[in-house]
């Protein structure tokens, strides 16, 4: 046995010390696993403190310690720390192991001598395993200096501005035509009720007159390939049909085209574009896009009208234009797709889309904007008459095991924004019928009571069902909402012209698909997983993937902006490093006993092995590979290894957790 | 760890069949009442009675007539945000204060369901007829006209037969019975 | 030729007759063989769950061993508070070892076993499922031209929810009626309970709920209503007359077994429909049909 | 009556869920039997049926393993090969004449340490309610020993 081992045992106060024999476990180790390697066994009140890590420096320096293993906390605490211990004295980090006696034996058992066998059988593992660690070197990759921002919401705006204006190169797609996102259709923002495009367009304009901005909208990414630090995306831009260089967004084409549609994407159904058009006027950038399904030119090949009324030159209208495929190369991509809303046609019993006066928020907001189709009037859906009586529905496909079980969070506080407008606009009393009222944060609660005094009304109880069946003549042509008033533990019937259906927020259709393509997760309800709930909400598990806004969940728009800029911060952060350092823990191929079956191939959720065709092996690219370890247990030749949980380790690490190579008890002097 | 059960503990024991979500899940939204087309009829709405069971309020729970006015049509089961199975809850208290032997006088739904049970495990087979003396002296004179004359005009359209049926395995039947519930030994 | 074991269920050998009529006549004329499984017994409605979860489910599981020994595969109740009983019990002798024992236990008492192996289904989803609207519209010979139906699903066909079906806003009804040439109501209440058995132990609920199913039914002007289960059908058929005496209103709008309009449509004899035993006429508006065709 | 058997468990943890799980168990003080001896991966996809085989004949009573839940694996989908391989093993210890019961999979996330807490307890129960392992080291050949010779109950009903 060459190794020289030190095992270390940590009092932890009495954390450790009151349930196990730490003395008893050190001696142990030092006298039976002595033929191990073991050569020093001590026990110190916190190994963590300074005192405890110059012991473990002092016999690695005086002794020539080649292995250390600390029995402690768990590796989540502590194992930076006493790695850096060991480079500090000079001895390879990974050479280093730190196994826990505390979250899993000394706080989780009470039987003392139990809790110190089992402290033993762990020792014995991590000294067993420590023998085949290997020093590790962690890889150093370079950062390219342009980010890749995919979402052009307010998240995606915030995140592209902060990085632009600290002075590197953003590219940012978008799918619609403009960026500006959700915030963009909606017409008061709560609590202060400052009008959403008054503060949105000043940032929109900027991203698009940045000279650190490439801004692509109808434009999608279609393909990532790459690492931290070098990601290549494809991005398809679709054909606008527009010459963007030649058009000044001067409007004519839109306002002389003949062909009326019926805008579903952004005034949802209630309003009407043209063939060609821009979603909006303060849209960014300002040039048109032709909508193919719908123009009577590529329909039946005649009109020709936008192009015929096209006042630059060259001429901007080009019906021959196709999509493009063009590459952009970036060290750090942000994610910021957004959400979906709730498709409130689920619910039945709600009858949105058979009674013809239920709304969705969406629908509010557009009617409310000063811009949308009814310049502001909340009328009913014959587009003229104004309601007396409106019901707001709490909780729609949100909090809901049959729908969506997460709770949305901005629909409170949106529905009483709502409240407020409608009884501003139309003096109609309003009802909101709620399950909890949820305003944590900075003058919400204020603006809830605002809303009280003014006149809400308020019922605490989830709708059942909306029916324009009447039972009485007050409920004769108006639309009933159903629902029991729990704080009175009554029936209510609410007869009303309106109903409004405050929809919950859903992960975008495409979700998985797009998280698949940048090699991230999505959690349960559909959300993309961020690396750590609390400490780490911006970063996800794949290094250089940050995520910004709903994409991670519900969020209002300060709670985006602020998750905007803070993955903007993280990625400079990146770039100012110019390098990084990735974990050491990674899988390698030898490629001279690879059979090339190509098992391990197909395994890989990051792509990161390669089959070499001429070879006829696979090879593994260190910096795509996360060290999950699959391809190293499925490798049938077992050519695999993986760096830090290697075969050994793991083999080795079992017969000391069973106690099999314990030597025998020393005859007492 | 042997602590009583609580009365919310003997409830959710007795929803045994349905593999569904606890009742202590419920959210107190109050979807179940809203959509129960008979709430109106219930001295506690469903939600309430739910709170009043994980409150613990066994009296007052069995004395109401809230479980024994369920249709058990499952619209609240279905539409429940929290996935509980309402309907299937008050059976579970009708088995409650059957087996108690507690619940509102007057009530016709306890003794009409034992009733039902007899005639089953009596003939095999159901036989409106035999029902009728658990409820029809309850409805009172008017009641009793209107109920014969519907009676009789079912008859008068075959409708109604005037003698029970009896399947023919009934020993065997019977015998199935008898490993479940006492019935008695063969005679 | 597709076999079935069929379970009527009581009512449909007493106050249902026409709907066990019918049901074996459209099925004979669809191709469907029925047989009655031997010996059923009743399996409880809604009235055994308040007694004894075990004995309930035992008691369905007797009729499903039944079906079981005859090597059924296909287990058709038109019934459907049987055809939920049925479902579930089956459901539960799968995915529930412990209780498959017990019952099994109490069925060995007469020598029988289950092991849930069939398929438990509602009359009306064979008809759909087996053999298809196509089929079904080719048989028709008197289409209902301008026979104004509301379908009425009721609760237990479509609650507990068996599958992914929708609970609220069923259309295969619908479709059904469309197929036989009838004009089906758009009406709102039409998975509303209709009170079930509490026409027996709380009269007065269980008439307020036809009462309001009749309402929506009349206010759509429906020339008929049709049902998928007899409970729904007594209900509303049978305690009419009642209705009016309680709420002071005049309802008459027939009730009928959507097998009834189906077998009309076919061009089958309406007596062997069992059509005639209505409390409610139902002949006039069938004369439409007649006259309209 | 003879003290009560004591089983040796070894459980295979998973870097990001459940080695948390078992670590806030620890933060939260719940308390679990002493009978398992944890070793951590960095995803239950790591998890080579071998390490279980390699545990069970070192003398461990039952092999633990434990991952993220389906959906939520650190690695995108690499637990679901974990499911896969843990079917497999089922069946190869059934072959081999061992009662599959002795293997479990856990699902716990990082922050299900009440979870995992519970799952090693009744594993731990059903353990020993299986009787003790004697497969390879403590008899010495290396080899499985017969069903009979094991006489756990189960198994002696089905030689009876």
């Amino acid at each position: 046995m060459t190794e020289k081992i030190g095992v270390y045992v940590c009092h932890c106060g009495t954390n450790i010390a009151g349930t196990v024999d730490v003395k008893g476990v050190a001696e142990w180790a030092a006298a039976r696993l002595k033929h191990r390697g073991v050569i020093v066994g001590r026990e110190y009140k916190f190994m963590c403190s300074s005192l405890g890590q110059e012991l473990i420096e002092k016999d690695i320096k005086e002794l020539g310690l080649t292995r250390v293993v600390v029995a402690a906390c768990s590796p989540h605490l502590h194992e930076k720390t006493f790695r850096t211990a060991c480079e500090r004295a000079g001895l390879n980090p990974y050479l280093c192991e730190l196994i826990s006696i505390r979250e899993q034996v000394s706080w989780v058992h009470t039987d003392k001598s139990a809790a110190t066998e089992k402290s033993k059988a762990v020792v014995a593992g991590g000294v067993e395993r420590v023998i085949y660690n290997e020093p590790l070197e962690p890889l150093m990759v370079p950062i390219h200096a342009d980010t890749l921002v995919v979402g052009g919401g307010i998240a995606g705006i915030q995140a592209a501005l902060e990085i632009a204006d600290a002075g590197y190169h953003v590219c940012l797609v978008e799918r619609e035509p403009s960026i500006g996102g959700h915030m963009a259709q909606f017409d008061k923002t709560f609590p202060t009720l400052d009008c959403s495009a008054c503060i949105l367009t000043p940032k929109m304009v900027q991203v698009g007159t940045h000279p650190n901005i490439t801004l692509m909208t109808w434009s999608e990414v279609e393909k990532v390939d790459g690492y931290v630090g070098s990601f290549t995306a494809t991005v398809r831009r679709k054909a606008r049909h527009v010459n963007t260089d030649s058009c000044t967004g001067c409007g004519i084409c839109w306002e002389k085209c003949p062909k009326k549609v019926v805008d579903t994407v952004f005034e949802v159904g209630l309003g009407n574009r043209k063939a060609i058009y821009t979603p909006f006027a303060q849209a960014v950038p300002r040039y048109p896009v032709i909508d193919v399904e719908n123009c009577t030119y590529f329909k039946n090949g005649k009109c020709k009208a936008c192009q015929l009324f096209c006042p630059t030159e060259p001429n901007s209208i080009d019906f021959d234009q196709t999509d493009e495929l063009v590459e952009v190369k970036a060290g750090n991509i942000i994610l910021a797709t957004g959400y979906d809303l709730f498709d409130a046609t689920r619910i039945a019993q709600y009858g949105y889309g058979r009674l013809s006066n239920v709304f969705t928020s969406l629908e509010i907001e557009r009617m409310c904007n000063a811009a949308g189709p009814t310049e502001g009037r909340v009328v009913l859906r014959d587009m003229k008459t104004a309601p007396t009586s409106v019901v707001i529905v709490h909780c729609v496909g949100s909090r809901d095991e049959n729908y969506n079980k997460y709770c949305s969070g901005i629909c409170c506080m949106q529905s009483l924004k709502f409240a407020h407008l409608i009884m501003e606009r139309t003096g109609a009393e309003v009802h909101n019928c709620y399950i909890d009222i949820r305003t944590p944060f900075k003058d919400y609660e204020e603006f809830y009571k605002r809303v009280l005094e003014e006149g809400g009304q308020f019922i605490r109880g989830k709708v059942a069902e909306i029916t324009d069946v009447a039972r009485s003549a007050d409920e004769e042509g108006k639309l009933i909402v159903q629902v029991e008033d729990t704080l009175i533990g009554k029936q209510r019937r609410i007869p009303a012209d309106m109903v409004i259906l405050s929809a919950g927020l859903e992960p975008r259709h495409d979700a998985k698909e797009v998280g698949k393509m940048f090699g991230i997760a999505c959690g349960a309800s559909g959300w993309y997983t961020e690396r750590h709930p609390k400490l780490d909400p911006v970063a996800t598990m794949t290094e250089g993937i940050m995520i910004a806004g709903c994409v991670q969940g519900p969020k209002d728009i300060p709670a985006s902006v602020a998750q905007g800029a803070a993955a903007a911060a993280r990625v400079l952060g990146k770039i100012q490093q110019g390098e990084m350092a990735l974990e050491p823990i990674k899988a390698s191929i030898n490629e001279d006993a690879c059979s090339g079956c190509r098992i391990c191939n197909g395994l890989c959720p990051f792509n990161a092995i390669l089959f070499h065709e001429d070879k006829m092996v696979s090879e593994i690219n260190a910096a795509l590979c996360q060290g999950c370890g699959t391809c190293v247990a499925a490798c049938p030749a077992g050519v695999i290894s993986g760096t830090g949980f290697s075969d050994a380790q793991i083999m080795a690490q079992i017969e000391g957790l069973m106690l099999l190579n314990v030597g025998p008890e020393p005859v007492a002097a | 760890m042997s602590s009583v059960p609580t009365f919310k503990d003997e409830i959710t024991n007795l929803m045994y069949a349905t593999h569904g979500k606890p009742i202590s899940d419920c959210l107190q939204c109050g979807t179940c009442s809203g959509t129960c087309p008979a709430v109106e009829f219930m001295d506690h709405t469903p939600r309430l009675i739910i709170g009043m069971i994980g409150a613990g309020l066994k009296d007052e729970v069995l004395e109401s007539n809230t479980f024994w006015s369920c249709a058990s049509c499952y619209h609240c089961s279905v539409r429940c945000p929290a996935g509980i199975d309402i309907a299937d809850m008050m059976y579970a208290l009708k088995r409650y204060s059957m087996w108690k032997d507690r619940h509102q006088e007057g009530l016709i739904g306890p003794a009409f369901s034992q009733t039902f049970v007899k005639m089953i495990v009596g003939s095999g087979r159901s036989f409106e007829p035999a029902l009728a003396p658990t409820y029809l002296f309850k409805y009172g004179p008017r009641g009793l006209v209107q109920e014969a004359q519907i009676a009789t005009g079912l008859v008068l359209k075959g409708r109604m037969p005037l003698l029970p049926t009896k399947i023919k395995g009934l020993k065997g039947f019977q015998n199935i019975v008898r490993r479940i519930i006492p019935i008695g030994d063969p005679s | 030729m597709r076999l079935y074991a069929y379970y009527p269920g009581c009512s449909l050998e007493s106050l249902a007759q026409g709907y066990n009529l019918s049901t074996i006549e459209v099925a004979g004329a669809l191709g469907l063989e029925l047989n009655e499984i031997k010996d059923w017994n009743c399996c409880g409605a809604t009235a055994y769950f308040p007694v004894d979860e075990l004995l309930a489910h035992t008691l369905v599981a007797r009729n499903l061993a039944l079906a079981e020994k005859d090597g059924m595969s296909d287990f058709v109740a038109p019934c459907s508070a049987c055809y939920k009983n049925a479902y579930f019990t089956n459901k539960y002798l799968r995915q529930d070892h412990d209780l498959a024992e017990h019952i099994n236990y109490a069925l060995e008492a007469d020598h029988l076993h289950v092991d849930g192996s069939l398929q438990v289904r509602h009359l009306i989803e064979v008809f759909l499922q087996d053999v298809g609207l196509e089929a079904i519209r080719r048989q028709v010979s008197r289409p209902l031209k301008g026979l104004k139906v509301a379908p009425y699903y009721g609760c237990q066909l479509l609650r507990p929810r068996k599958d992914h079906e929708d609970t609220e806003d069923p259309r295969f009804f619908e479709d059904l009626l469309s197929a036989i040439g009838a004009e089906p109501v758009p009406y709102a209440s039409k998975t509303r309970c209709c009170g079930g058995s509490l026409i027996v132990t709380n009269r007065k609920a269980a008439l307020d709920m036809v009462r309001i199913l009749l309402e929506d039914a009349a206010a759509h002007h429906a020339d008929v209503i049709a049902t998928v289960c007899p409970m729904c059908n007594v209900n509303l058929e049978v305690y009419q007359s009642q209705v009016n005496r309680e709420f002071g209103t005049e309802f008459s709008v027939p009730v009928m077994y959507f097998t009834q309009l189906m077998g009309v449509a076919f061009g089958l004899r309406q007596d062997r429909l069992g059509i005639g035993k209505e409390m409610v006429s139902g002949t006039p508006l069938l004369a439409f049909a007649e006259a309209s065709k | 009556m003879t003290e009560q058997f004591e089983p040796t468990i070894i459980g295979f943890t998973c870097n990001w869920c459940s080695y948390r799980a078992a670590d806030l168990a620890g933060t939260a003080r719940m308390k679990y039997p002493p009978n398992v001896r944890l070793i951590r991966l960095m995803c239950s996809g790591r998890l080579d049926p071998t390490f279980v085989i390699k545990a069970l004949a070192s003398g461990a009573d039952g092999v633990m393993i434990t991952g993220c839940h389906p959906g939520e694996c650190h690695y995108l989908e690499q637990n679901y090969k974990a499911l896969r391989r843990y079917h497999l093993l089922r069946r190869t210890l059934q072959g081999l004449g061992l009662e599959p019961e002795r293997i479990r999979l856990v699902w716990a996330s990082a922050a299900e340490g009440a979870r995992f807490a519970s799952e090693v307890s009744s594993f731990v129960e059903e353990i020993r309610a299986l009787g003790p392992l004697h497969w390879g080291s403590s008899n010495g050949t290396g080899q499985p020993v017969s069903a009979t010779q094991r006489g756990t109950p189960a198994l002696q009903e089905v030689a009876a």
